[in-house]
């Protein structure tokens, strides 16, 4: 029994941190969230090169690090921390652990070693609702190929991604199943969506008769809609290490200001009303570290319980992490109502990991439910 | 008890209501809905010919004395007008605060001759004020003032600068809190001055706010001058005025703002219906006590209303901007909650881009800040309120805000 | 428009508080509260006899003041603030009620002028979750009379009322009605049941075959169900009502111990812990108010917003009440979970409180289907 | 990261947990389930029995120093023994107070001496200690304790009252907080005295609680008398000793304690299937997060084990009280509106004759006081786990718990 980070995990979040904080400081990340892109290119390209964040959870045989969920957790911390705009949410949470899940080996052998070498982006398309089940996208046997028709709104990254898994419905057979689509496949339609959360792209995905070979229907061990579901478990596991590392940032900030900034003669931190919200902020942060440890852990180690972990940790550090960007604005007081100061950049993206892949009442009734009420 | 308004008052909300349609429905049309938050740019001309209207009709200084140009009609006869203002989507005011800070504050405190030169034109609609008050480092402690005024010769000589100054760039004069007597601790030694805008000593910076609009200035004053005369009080007496002034801004006078917050719940449960969260057990919960937390406030002003004392010093009075403030802010989580994930997408790709719900939740954040904090508030009221001790402090802030 | 307590109001108020003062300090309530009838009689009989209270809402005509709901609501808020035991919510919020809306004039003669003088206490037996359009009693015809039949659990001071007004199915009828049952009626078993707040009574009612005469099922203008849930909203009314006095008392309570008790050299009250919870309290205390008034109001003057008005003015009272009660044991720290101490009573009632006549979850529902949600 | 116990771990679990339930099993069957909050008074000759057979068998003093007659077991075998004590549901304990506050301080602080006269009877259950800190005037603030102890002879002679002392009545010592230097400022001056409980000068007097049970007494030393050597530590120290103790009381040992809170949860999850309320989203929704925030606190409890740091200093550390009482609080609250009207009704008609979720509604109030109420554990985290700087007080206050 050893419920902590293992040393060579700890050493990556320090690396993590170094990388971050020397490229990706809050100049970089208000630059990143101006272009169409929404992130830097160059930094995803360090974050691949330097950290290997890209190939993280790849097998070593396919040009990985071969590593776990636990691996992921501390890094997402630090991206959460640095509030940075890289693809790693969507290429490397949901795209690569739906290959890990849910392809064949062979399809793993053709598609991994590109996203593990940071060369390929990827993400997945399902239902903004977070979902497994259900999918509006359709797909039906056309000839010896697939043929995809539907829209899916709110696809993370969608519209920079190089590969796209799309979770769509085969109604012959009843049941969801997933499918490779290159981001310039013919019939695919992207458009970047404005959002309020500027630091974090999500992109609407119109299929006309998307044609899919039948090589690229997912063909792991686990089938179309299970395989999603654990997908969206591993990907609700790093937004919530993220969301503790934002939380943190959040206190941190606050923390900083509380102890300098000087209202009727005392730092602002002496007075009870700003003491007691930090330390019920710390409170959200350490509970939230540790119920997104457990996700992680669970991810890797104990399937399942991972529905529960990963609903668990995710409305928990959902809510830690709003109340703390929330009090974070509070604390500051005017400045921190300014486009200048960081703490909008930390609120919206609170807001909007509130929401991406289910709502906290939501993960909840999912508790609910697997405790058999 | 009665909580129908009488008679004569109803007629008068006739009058108000029946003005208002017909004028906005001919040529103020255009500005139907429009300079509230988040839109205080917009128009600004066709703005400022609505305020002559205004005033040219009367509706300016309701409550104003009659001997200064005003009608002198009750209190609640003004919050008949300001709910009918509302009511028919009026656009927001460009002197709202010269007509509600400055000109009572000149009535209480200032000289016949200020009277006479300054309350006309802001009757009129014709000259429009801005509030110099808080400062980077006097937000919630305005005693900590640092901007300085010098009397040399017949004029005031002004150093300083000013902050969350709402229209600051369209403004034809700033009453001013300085510092005039720099050996007097905190609250003594200031002085209320009123500033002309239209000078080179006085600079004017738009504050981009987390919603990426600018609503509010920075003002740098930087050898600015104004006359001699221009105080308001004794020198010295600033502090005293300028409570004044936060006194009339905190008075009972939120019954038009709370019809605009019902627009807003009416929007968030249209909304609620439209994508089918409204049978969501959750999300009816928090609309009920939405609803429920927005009648009470009505029904706490009424009280306010009906009170005979000061309503500055009743406890009903006393709570009144901690409960709003944080009922709007938590209806600004209630509509990113009942739009779920469509919350993040917003009206277009630029930074001020927002749907109006995506501007209520921004915007409501502000409100449990500006104009004395949640936390101030609560100072507020378990001191003046329940007569709680105060904390030891390292020095003297009994007016604090 | 004056949103304000009449002159009368405030002068029955003072009268209420004077009298409670004297008559029902907390060592009576603690006395009363250990005996079986739950209330000291000489109190109820002060209560009819010098303030009036049993007569309040009855017509002029049949010996009562002939007043409406708003002035029994300063009333309600003095019986809150002394813990008062007394059946005054049960014989004149129910009871009378009952007959003034259910009741034909001819029965009112017959029964309101006894409960307007104090010589008989009443009740109404109805389901405990407070729902208005079903009961477990049976009504059916027997002859010329009626046979009811059933069990009705918590009806509030059930086992004392010389009157109890039962709501019972009538099958037939496919309807509620209501019958007029004293208490003393041959196959009416009353048994006082043990509660947790012991400063008000509730009992269970079994009523094996209880024959009630034509003449007192209730023949009002409004029908059985409807009746009952004017009666339920009139009742929840007076409860809100109670329930702000309580608050009122346990701010005062709290603030008063704030001010004296001294830790760290400084009274609490100075520290902003306790400060802002008394803060929060009064913005509590004083927004129930109006809560409470607004419904007392428009049960007098708008009986198409009582519905609302109610439903509101219980769930936000009782809210309230219930916070106020439990931040008063906070602030007083070990003394105020002391026995000895009031901090509990009003704990403990505020807590039954809470649930009587309808959980706030449940009039929150009501308001949302009032708005057509 | 590895959330399993190791394999001579689980052997060691196996261990115990087939001892207790063979002990359970037989003669002392009576007392299992008993003895918990709200029961402290059952079956006392029992329990009594049973402490001697736990320090027979081993189990006391598991962590102990081997050369003090401990078994020096790693503090995650303390945790498992605890964890099987409250998954067989043994009984309350009545030597806890000496086995976990007064052993420890002996062996940190006391002489050869006193660790030969007092640690043997606590190993063998045989002397039963009880806590004197608290004062009427010495609450949240334990430094202005005011009992205070003369040196007359080779005795000290107390005078004084201790308050919320639990098992006063049935323990054979007190470890009593005292000033002895009367001139000294506050938590200067004072001494840690063992005080023998049955002499003349100690009186003991039940304090009836909002339950109407009595687990806590005033204990009130009027001329009481112990040895001049039963003071631990030097004279005047007593603040350190003291400070020490309190470090071993919010030690990690809590997952015991969770494993009480699970049977509660369960009991409330039991109840709303019965009822139906189970299928309240409301309900659902306060379940699922009562769930989550238990299985968080045994999380971080394991965090604690796992740290390899002092756990008192460390962030998860200071948490932990504030997060578990506020989370035992909202329990107490749950578990009434899963009740529903039916929460009201107790088990019998005298003041004590709660139901057991009654019983756990109105004990769990206390959480959020005792042991460092939840504004002090806020100041705590606040202030030692960020840096944020004190609040300038009248008086030094450094020590406050």
């Amino acid at each position: 029994m050893r419920f902590a980070l293992d040393e060579e995990q700890v050493a990556l979040q320090r690396a993590a941190r170094r990388l971050l904080e020397r490229w990706s400081p809050s100049a970089a990340a208000r630059d990143a969230m101006e272009t169409e892109r929404g992130y830097d290119d160059a930094l995803w390209q360090r974050l691949a090169a330097d950290l290997g964040v890209s190939a993280l959870l790849v097998p070593e045989a396919l040009g990985g690090l071969g590593l776990g969920p636990t691996a992921l957790a501390p890094v997402m911390e630090e991206m959460g921390r640095a509030l940075a705009c890289a693809p790693l949410l969507s290429t490397v949470a949901l795209g690569t652990n739906a290959l890990l899940l849910g392809a064949s080996a062979e399809q793993q052998a053709r598609w991994l070693p590109g996203l593990a070498s940071g060369e390929r982006t990827a993400t997945v398309a399902f239902d903004p609702l977070g979902d497994a089940r259900r999918s509006e996208v359709r797909a039906v046997r056309d000839g010896g190929s697939w043929r995809l028709d539907g829209v899916v709104t709110q696809v993370l990254d969608g519209h920079t991604a190089s590969l796209v898994v799309v979770a769509a419905e085969v109604a012959a057979e009843d049941a969801l199943a997933l499918f490779l689509v290159p981001g310039d496949a013919p019939g695919l339609a992207r458009t970047a969506l404005p959002t309020m959360d500027r630091t974090r792209r999500l992109a609407r995905l119109e299929l006309h008769g998307v044609s899919v070979p039948p090589a690229d229907r997912l063909d792991g061990p686990l089938p179309g809609a299970a395989a999603l579901r654990a997908v969206l478990d591993r990907a609700r596991v790093a937004l919530a290490s993220e969301q503790v590392g934002l939380a943190e940032r959040c206190l941190d900030m606050s923390v900083e200001h509380a102890r300098t900034r000087v209202q009727f003669g005392r730092p602002i931190g002496s007075f009870q009303a700003i003491k007691h919200r930090c330390a019920d902020m710390l409170v959200d942060v350490e509970s939230a570290r540790a119920a997104s440890w457990y996700a992680a852990w669970a991810a890797e180690h104990a399937p399942d319980e991972l529905a529960t972990a990963a609903a668990m940790a995710k409305a928990w550090c959902s809510e830690a992490c709003f109340r703390a960007a929330a009090e974070c604005i509070q604390i500051h007081g005017g400045i921190g109502f300014t486009w200048e100061h960081d703490a909008h950049l930390a609120f919206k993206r609170a807001r909007a990991s509130l929401a991406l892949f289910g709502a906290p009442a939501n993960h909840r009734e999912t508790i609910a439910h697997e405790l058999g009420l | 008890m009665e909580l129908r308004f009488s008679q004569a008052d109803e007629a008068f909300r006739g009058e108000a209501r029946d003005w208002l349609e017909a004028e906005l429905a001919g040529a103020f049309s255009v500005v139907r809905g429009r300079g509230g938050p988040g839109d205080e740019e917009a128009l600004h001309d066709e703005r400022l010919a609505w305020e002559r209207r205004l005033g040219e009709a009367g509706w300016i200084g309701l409550g104003w004395p009659k001997a200064y140009g005003g009608r002198e009609e009750s209190l609640v006869r003004q919050v008949i007008f300001n709910e009918e203002y509302a009511r028919a989507r009026a656009p927001g005011r460009l002197g709202h605060i010269g007509e509600t800070l400055l000109g009572p504050t000149l009535i209480a405190f200032g000289t016949e001759a200020q009277k006479t030169r300054f309350l006309p034109p802001i009757l009129r609609g014709e000259e429009l004020w801005c509030q110099g008050y808080s400062e980077p480092n006097a937000g919630s402690d305005l005693a900590n003032v640092r901007t300085r005024a010098e009397r040399v010769g017949d004029q005031w000589l002004i150093e300083g600068q000013k902050t969350w100054t709402s229209g600051a760039h369209w403004s034809d004069w700033c009453f001013v809190l300085c510092r005039t007597d720099p050996a007097a601790a905190r609250h003594k030694g200031l002085s209320y001055l009123l500033v002309p805008m239209d000078q080179p000593g006085v600079t004017v910076r738009p504050i981009v706010q987390l919603t990426g609009t600018s609503e509010f200035n920075e003002v740098f004053f930087d050898g600015a001058r104004t006359a001699a005369d221009h105080v308001v009080g004794a020198e010295g007496d600033g502090w005293r005025v300028a409570m004044g002034t936060l006194a009339f801004e905190r008075g009972a006078s939120t019954l038009g703002q709370q019809l605009a917050f019902q627009h807003e719940l009416d929007a968030i449960i249209a909304c609620a219906r439209e994508n089918g969260r409204s049978q969501d057990p959750l999300i009816r919960q928090r609309i009920a006590h939405a609803w429920s937390g927005l009648r009470i406030m009505r029904l706490q002003a009424l009280r306010m209303l009906s009170a005979q004392a000061d309503t500055e010093l009743s406890r009903e009075g006393l709570v009144t901007k901690l409960f709003w403030a944080t009922w709007h802010r938590d209806l600004g989580e209630l509509a990113m909650d009942v739009l779920g994930p469509d919350a993040e997408l917003a009206e277009g790709p630029g930074p001020g881009e927002l749907t109006p719900l995506q501007r209520l939740f921004l915007f409501s954040r502000a409100d449990t800040i500006y104009a004395g904090s949640n936390e101030i508030q609560r100072n507020i009221i378990g001191e003046r309120g329940l007569g709680l001790p105060r904390a030891p402090r390292p020095t003297d802030t009994r007016g604090q805000t």
